[in-house]
């Protein structure tokens, strides 16, 4: 294949307002084989220049599709730049070394072998996939593999290079969307009376369709750059687009092409949104109007003034306004011969378009045939909106000019300007548009109304043709579609997927309404539209996510834990040491030396006042009117359905000054909770809470040489077991850190020691307890070794050991629950628990074979192989040399002795007994105790 | 035994320096726009309708403290201890210094990264020099403090002490496209 | 992103807040017969229209509050701190403090 | 009368003959009497009114809806299909459905379309992975195909899955249903209205009920925007409006309604196999055979009726697909929408008789109405022809939350996911 890129064959001589830099070109590929435009030309004009015409096969018949709007929704220009799927070639500028491919077409461009659909398309009716496929049902799938082949769209590499996307926040008292003449007069309009203005233009450049006008346009475009320039209260984005409008003027806006990123997502809480978008050119509906060389007026503009590319030798120009004309004369000035100029205001009409690959001849509606090359048709305007929907707007049909207008239901921080709200000279429309920029900025001033011009009302020819050309829809198919019944707009667009594509209806909506409207008798003010959901503008996943922000939380000893190996566990927010080399040894450290594991993340909640006791007393199923200073409770909380909620222990610290602790993932449940108690229902409790979890760095230090090692680090606590028995707090200092908090309790069934220290002397602690503990055998264990140990001990945890629905006896705490306290979160469905009886409850269980470790979630079943329970922790526990589990069964089978048979994973069955305690090592807890 | 260190959760750059009993960066970035870990002033919570002067959304210094209003009948005290006034109801002060970090963001682009991360209206119209609020940066809750050095934009960023490190990671990261650079801390 | 008016810190945008739901006023636990404490737990009125609710401020003043908003177009026309308790607690567990609320766990799978 | 087959041959001779199709339902006057009137044009209306006149011969029934069929959660939804439930109930109810469901095509004579791709549920964490194990046992004592499948089978399975450790929340495995998949919803909306009406069942789109007519306890009319329907027989099909519908009648429901959105992607050729669903990450997605993503995420944090969407919506979603699969960054969102949800405190239906004689409910559905559509519209055209409530729904009744009932859906939803 040729290195050397064609010769530019259509690239017309300098033109007045073209954007293309001729100093710069830019070599590029395309379909594999080497191209070249100039810096400012989008792929689709560098294409264009170099006399490509067909740019991609359409998605169900495999149609040949070439240029037809040259704007960011040209449904025939949407190609596979790199590793990005459905790029815009006609909207997206050329970049040098870009490797352009089409999408949709196998083997070749050229030549498509599934083009045979175009063949068979008569036995293709809309859904004809409903029709048909359902028997013999074992072959379905294989008929799907089939259906697959035909989805359209690029492609996506699971190794595609992910980019960097980011987004900001915005307060504009004013946002225009739309940088046209009106949204330019409007921002500037704006800017005057002191508002700040963001404006917002989907193109590179300000302006319009005033860029592809004539001198007197392109001066007058010139003024208004200037006038816009002149505010620095105006922030203007090019090549960006408002992708919605949300409720509270909540703005997105999406921001292209920016030197660091390739997309940012703006978020803007907008005073006032001014939409103005201008209107767009809307398609003909006839035969072979999908043909590439069929175009519409301003297209065909934009390639000549623009890019300066001639889009074809010989046109004819189907034109119902001034704008055809201006295409017509703007053709015959790139020296394109204009074979004839139909008029539609005198009832010229095109009846059909011949060409395989591209046009050939044009039949009139005359009858005459026409040879060209390029069939223009500017047939009238199609209204985007859109944005004015998402405000609420419901906008309304007028015959006369035969495009849609804003309704009555605007939404009064909404504001429409320039063509979108109606027809006017250039001047009325800048003047009309100033008047909505100064009521954006200041609240007052009148709008003058803009008048509505007659337009003929043109959708579909004699013939049939293409309504959505990206999802290959005809009006033949729409008119099959209601006669089925199919006949509302919404079912009509669901059975056919017509404006379900890319363009999402912003080409096709209106003709598609019109042909369902001659299909029913029914107006199309009476058939009404789709309603239009954002995103205005499709908008990458990437830029949706921007940064992806997900807060980590570490505790002081993290580097530490990252030194030495640990195997972090992802708990939540919280990145903790899982372990830190053989949990199993770490057990046995701590069961005969002494071990020591970082806590920090247990919660931990600062409780201050008089009223804590009554606070406690409401939130705990358990008593606390009598806890002395000095001592510390466990205490279980139950929602007010009665559901296991959290546990933890409170320490009583001083007069007035308690410390609650809660569980690491329960933390900010109870937090809430406590806050909505005294703020809600016991408004008059005088409580301050105020969670410390991370003011301390917590540790806990267990085993039997616990003491010896504490005892070496404080010298200000008498830590014998008389002066410090169990269930008590201290507060003195460690390793000469003051202000300790020493809890004596144990997780582990361990001698043990719960230390809170001041957060930033947690690592100088954590250090100088292995340091002076060498000897001792002081080593750190992790989660999972503290998993094991607990479940050792029997103690359940609160979302694994209980569920949604475990009630607080269901969780074997009647030990726990006083139901003789007036009142607490939970009572009286504890109560009615209790009076009911028969609920499944949580138990200990030894499996008969010590060695089989049952997963946990097994399932407990009977002889009718129903469920009867289930496991809900179960661990090899090194300290008795085999498997211990609780689980929950049904009460029948809560019996200690009791044998169930539990259904392994992989299908084989086991016994297991039920265990008299739920602890298995200790349950005296002597050592805990010692 | 060694003498305690505090450190800070954001981990300090070279060169390091001991300054009362804490662990602090001796690095000075000389760029337009920095950020400088705080996390060694004293903090305190002071709860208590009427306890303090200062109203909730501002923040005033007193001395070389600076109070500020962060909620109704809350306040933060950043440097020192402020005098309480003396009122009927329940007055309560914990000390935080521990319990969370704090950030500065300094120079004239500080409040383009900021609106980055956070959704409120950073402009001069809404939040001006002095001006105090809580809410959501970098989906992180923290409280944010406009307090401009010398005429130059300038927030104190004081959010739980364990996400510290992250703050500081997404600050840094928001700032790229604008030169951001860490810098040490005078804490004086 | 609508915005919420917090009786203290003003309008701030929804993802700063839990929805707490409906109010419902706790009956008196000593005479409440189950029909009435479960109506309490579960039963709320659930209008296409104005309702009244309590909102918690999370990611600003920490404050629960009453509002009174329009449940078909989002607007909020009054707002006072209080409201009720919510029965159910209801915060996910698995996210620690600190995030926004819309990055809440807890819904089921589709 | 029967409708005209739909056949590969009847696509042909249509095609040469250029003869139009008939219609799929008919257009009827409202009549001023049925023997049912059922509220609500989307599945689980259809599929009653379906059932009860194919399985029980009463075809003197209407079924109304304000807008046109489908067009509720029926037409919103992301059409996920699967029963890889917690209970045991759960599990042989859904597995009912999608039985169901596998024969629907040639049931109804029109392509539902309904593609078994298989459906992952991860887990991030380890409860989330024991809740998984816990599905997983309970399916296979049903005999529903499911398994937790590690790491390394997910990233066979999915192979843009980003399977590394060095996530923000690494996959640790997942729960895998290969009978799960999704289904084109708009056609078993139409299948079942093409059924029912071909059957004698009169479908009234564009009929709102504006009240229920009772004498005493007892229903005895229909008022709609249309005229006054004499009836003794009003079942409450809807979502969404299911509360308002059944105040008219002064029945309450524990029920709250929130927005549940969804979005789609432009199409990019097949590169997913199943349905992907993370808890943890409240994001699911499958592709398309058209090969456009389909995302869905929980439901809207706070109550409301709105159906605008929310940009937060896809901005969490967007950050959740791509924390699963990182290189999509360039994909682009087309479309988003939202439907409503009414979410009962157990997360299940509520399904049966209430106080009020002839006004039944088959509500409550939350995020997982559409996969239960023919299986409740067996039931309920059951319960409406013999006057006895089914087995199977008989748990999802009213009466199970004044009396602390609560079905067991909602032990793993607040396990974590």
């Amino acid at each position: 294949m040729s290195t050397k890129p064609p010769p530019a064959t259509h690239r017309l001589g300098p033109q007045l307002g073209e954007v293309i830099d001729r100093t710069r070109p830019l070599r590029f590929t395309w379909d594999g084989a080497p191209h070249e435009g100039y810096a400012g030309d989008t792929i689709a004009s560098a294409l264009a220049a170099g006399g490509v015409r067909t740019f991609s096969r359409s998605f169900k018949y495999h149609r040949p599709r070439g240029i037809l709007t040259a704007s960011f929704h040209d449904p025939g220009c949407i190609v596979q730049a790199g590793d990005e799927p459905n790029v815009r070639a006609a909207h997206r500028r050329v970049e040098a070394g870009a490797s352009v491919t089409p999408q949709n077409v196998w083997p070749s461009l050229r030549f498509d072998v599934r083009s045979a659909n175009r063949a068979v398309s008569r036995f293709l009716p809309p859904g004809f996939y409903y029709k048909t496929f359902m028997k013999p049902e074992r072959l379905w799938p294989t008929y799907q593999k089939v259906l697959k082949r035909f989805a359209s769209g690029g492609r996506v590499s699971a190794t595609a290079a992910i980019g960097y996307f980011d987004k900001r926040y915005a307060h504009p008292e004013v946002l225009v969307a739309g940088g046209g003449p009106a949204g330019m007069a409007a921002a500037v309009a704006a800017a005057e009376a002191g508002a700040s203005v963001m404006l917002v233009e989907e193109e590179y450049d300000l302006g319009g369709h005033l860029r592809w006008g004539g001198a007197e346009e392109l001066a007058f475009l010139a003024e208004l750059r200037a006038a816009v320039a002149a505010q620095p209260g105006i922030e203007v984005l090019t090549n960006s687009a408002v992708t919605g409008r949300y409720d509270d003027n909540w703005v997105a806006v999406l921001q292209r092409g920016l030197p660091q990123h390739r997309e940012r997502l703006i978020k803007a809480r907008v005073g006032t949104l001014i939409v103005a978008p201008g209107l767009i050119e809307r398609p003909y509906v006839f035969e072979g109007n999908d043909t590439p060389g069929v175009m519409l007026s301003t297209a065909v503009r934009r390639l000549i003034k623009l890019y300066a590319v001639r889009p074809g030798e010989r046109a004819v120009v189907l034109s119902a306004n001034a704008d055809g004309d201006a295409a017509a004369a703007d053709l015959e000035r790139a020296g394109v011969q204009v074979a004839e100029v139909v008029d539609a205001r005198r009832g010229g009409d095109v009846v059909r378009v011949r060409g395989s690959r591209s046009v050939a001849e044009v039949e009139l509606g005359d009858g005459t045939k026409v040879a060209c090359d390029l069939v223009v048709m500017a047939v009238g305007w199609t209204a985007p909106t859109g944005l004015l929907n998402m405000a609420g707007d419901r906008p309304a049909y007028r015959p006369e000019a035969a495009r849609f207008l804003p309704g009555e239901s605007l939404a009064p921080n909404v504001l429409a300007a320039g063509g979108l709200a109606g027809d006017g000279s250039l001047d009325q429309l800048v003047e009309h548009a100033r008047a909505v920029g100064r009521r954006a900025a200041t609240g007052e001033g009148a709008v003058p109304d803009l008048e509505v011009h007659a337009h003929p009302a043109l959708f579909r020819g004699r013939t049939h043709g293409m309504v959505d050309l990206s999802e290959d829809i005809s009006s033949k198919d729409i008119v099959a579609a209601a006669r089925e019944g199919y006949d509302s707009v919404e079912l009509v667009k669901r059975y056919t997927t017509v404006t379900m594509g890319p363009a999402q209806g912003k080409l096709e909506t209106v003709n598609a309404v019109a042909v369902l409207a001659e299909a029913t008798g029914r107006s199309i003010q009476a058939t009404g539209t789709t309603v239009w959901r954002p995103p205005h503008v499709p908008i990458t996943l990437g830029a949706l996510a921007g940064r992806m922000f997900e807060p980590v939380r570490h505790s002081p000893m993290q580097s530490w834990h990252e030194a030495h190996g640990a195997v972090p566990l992802v708990a939540g927010q919280w990145i903790r040491p899982d372990r830190y080399g053989d949990p199993g040894a770490e057990v046995r450290n701590v069961r005969e030396r002494v071990g020591i594991i970082d806590v920090t993340p247990l919660g931990k909640l600062d409780l201050r006042g008089p009223d804590v006791p009554k606070l406690l007393n409401q939130l705990y199923v358990n008593k606390w009117s009598k806890l002395e200073v000095g001592a510390v409770r466990y205490g279980v909380m139950c929602a007010e359905d009665g559901v296991v909620l959290d546990d933890g222990v409170t320490g009583h610290l001083g007069p007035d000054h308690y410390l609650m602790s809660t569980t690491s993932s329960g933390a900010a449940t109870v937090w809430e909770w406590v806050e909505s108690w005294l703020q809600t229902e016991r408004r008059e409790w005088r409580v301050h809470v105020t969670p410390v979890t991370t003011a301390y760095a917590s540790i806990n230090v267990a085993g039997p040489n616990s003491r010896e090692l504490l005892g070496r680090l404080s010298d200000d606590v008498d830590l014998s077991s008389e002066a410090f028995p169990y269930m008590r707090v201290r507060t003195g200092s460690i390793a000469g850190v003051g202000s300790c908090f020493m809890w004596r309790i144990g997780f582990t069934g361990e001698l043990s020691y719960e230390i809170h220290v001041p957060a930033a002397y947690g690592l100088h602690v954590w250090e100088a307890l292995l340091d002076q503990g060498a000897d001792l055998g002081a080593a750190p264990f992790g989660v999972e070794a503290q998993r094991i140990m607990r479940l050792e001990k029997g103690h359940a945890i609160v979302g694994q050991d209980t569920d949604g629905l475990t009630q607080g006896y269901g969780a074997a705490l009647d030990w726990l629950i006083k139901l003789d306290k007036d009142d607490f979160a939970g009572k009286t469905e504890l109560a009615w628990q209790h009076e009911r009886g028969g609920y499944p409850m949580l138990v200990g269980l030894h499996p008969t074979d010590g060695s089989v470790v049952p997963d946990e979630a097994s399932q407990i079943v009977d002889a009718r192989n129903h469920i009867v329970g289930r496991i809900t922790s179960s661990r090899w526990s090194p300290t008795l040399g085999r498997s211990v589990c609780l689980g929950f069964v049904a009460r029948h089978l809560t019996e200690p002795g009791t044998v169930v048979t539990v259904q392994l994973p992989d299908g084989r069955r086991i016994t297991a007994a039920v265990t008299p305690e739920l602890a298995s090592f200790d349950p005296e807890g002597v050592r805990l105790r010692g | 035994m060694a003498d305690p260190i505090a450190r800070s959760p954001i981990a300090p750059l070279p060169p390091l320096v001991l300054r009362d009993g804490w662990e602090v960066s001796e690095r000075r970035s000389t760029a337009d726009l920095t950020l400088a870990d705080l996390t060694p002033m004293p903090k305190l919570l002071v709860r208590g309708i009427g306890a303090l002067r200062v109203p909730f959304g501002r923040a005033e210094r007193d001395g070389t403290t600076l109070v500020i209003g962060s909620g109704p009948g809350e306040w933060l005290a950043l440097g020192g201890h402020p005098r309480l006034e003396a009122g009927g109801e329940l007055v309560s002060v914990v000390d935080l210094t521990h319990g969370r970090a704090l950030l500065r963001l300094s120079g004239a682009g500080a409040g383009s990264v900021l609106a980055k991360l956070c959704a409120i209206d950073l402009s001069e119209r809404t939040t001006p020099d002095g001006a105090a609020f809580r809410s959501s940066v970098a989906k992180l809750v923290t409280d944010v403090v406009r307090d401009d050095c010398a005429g130059t934009r300038s927030y104190l960023l004081h959010c739980e002490r364990s996400s510290g490190q992250y703050l500081f990671d997404a600050l840094l990261d928001a700032g790229a496209e604008f030169g951001i650079e860490p810098t040490g801390a005078d804490l004086r | 992103m609508i915005l919420v008016p917090c009786p203290h810190c003003g309008p701030r945008n929804v993802s700063e807040f839990r929805h707490v739901g409906e109010a419902t006023a706790r009956p008196d636990p000593a005479s409440a017969t189950p029909a009435q404490w479960r109506a309490y737990l579960y039963l709320r009125r659930n209008p296409a229209g104005w309702t009244t609710e309590t909102w918690y401020h999370r990611a600003g003043c920490r404050a629960f509050f009453g509002a009174e908003r329009h449940t078909v177009t989002n607007q909020f026309r009054r707002s006072w701190s209080g409201g009720e308790v919510s029965p159910l607690a209801g915060t996910p567990a698995e996210l620690g403090g600190g995030v926004d609320a819309s990055t809440a766990e807890g819904a089921p799978e589709p | 009368m029967r409708p005209s087959r739909y056949s590969a041959l009847d696509l042909v001779r249509h095609g040469l003959g250029d003869r139009p199709w008939p219609r799929a339902w008919r257009q009827h006057d409202l009549a001023p009497a049925y023997d049912a009137v059922i509220v609500g044009g989307g599945v689980h209306g259809l599929a009653t009114a379906y059932y009860l006149a194919a399985n029980h011969g009463m075809t003197n029934v209407a079924v109304i809806d304000k807008g046109y069929i489908g067009g509720g959660g029926s037409g919103r939804n992301t059409a996920i299909i699967r029963s890889n439930y917690l209970t045991t109930e759960g599990v042989r109810f859904y597995d009912r459905s999608v039985k169901l469901y596998e024969s629907l095509s040639a049931e109804l004579n029109f392509n539902v379309m309904f593609s078994q791709r298989g459906h992952l549920t991860l887990a991030h964490n380890d409860g989330s992975l024991r809740t998984m194990r816990w599905r997983a046992e309970v399916n296979k004592l049903e005999g529903v195909d499911s398994e937790v499948i590690g790491p390394e089978e997910i990233k066979r399975l999915v192979p843009f899955m980003d399977t590394s450790t060095e996530t923000r929340y690494p996959i640790l495995g997942a729960l895998y249903h290969p009978p799960g998949g999704t289904i084109r919803h708009d056609a078993v909306v139409w299948g079942y209205a093409r059924g029912a009406d071909a059957r004698g069942v009169h479908i009234h789109q564009g009929t709102e009920l504006v009240g229920i007519e009772t004498d005493g306890d007892r229903v005895v009319g229909a008022l709609t925007d249309r005229g006054r329907i004499a009836t003794p027989i009003v079942v409450n099909c809807t979502a969404g409006w299911a509360t308002l519908i059944a105040d008219m009648v002064g029945v309450r429901l524990p029920i709250v309604t929130h927005p549940l959105q969804a979005a789609v992607t432009e199409p990019v050729k097949p590169f997913l196999g199943p349905v992907v669903v993370s808890g943890t990450l409240h994001v699911y997605v499958s592709q398309t055979d058209r090969g456009e993503l389909v995302f869905g995420a929980s439901t809207d944090a706070y109550t409301s009726y709105s159906m605008r969407g929310s940009l937060e919506f896809t901005e969490e979603l967007a950050g959740h697909v791509l924390e699963l699969m990182p290189s999509l960054a360039k994909l682009r969102v087309l479309r988003q929408w939202s439907g409503l949800c009414d979410i009962t405190p157990d997360f299940s239906p509520l399904m049966g008789v209430t106080p009020v004689e002839g006004f039944f409910v088959d509500v409550g559905w939350g995020t997982y109405g559409f996969k239960a559509g023919p299986v409740a519209g067996e039931a309920m055209a059951a319960l409406l022809a013999t006057g006895t409530t089914p087995e199977n729904i008989a748990g999802f009744d009213l009466a199970r939350f004044p009396e602390g009932r609560l079905v067991g859906e909602k032990g793993a939803a607040a396990v974590g996911h």
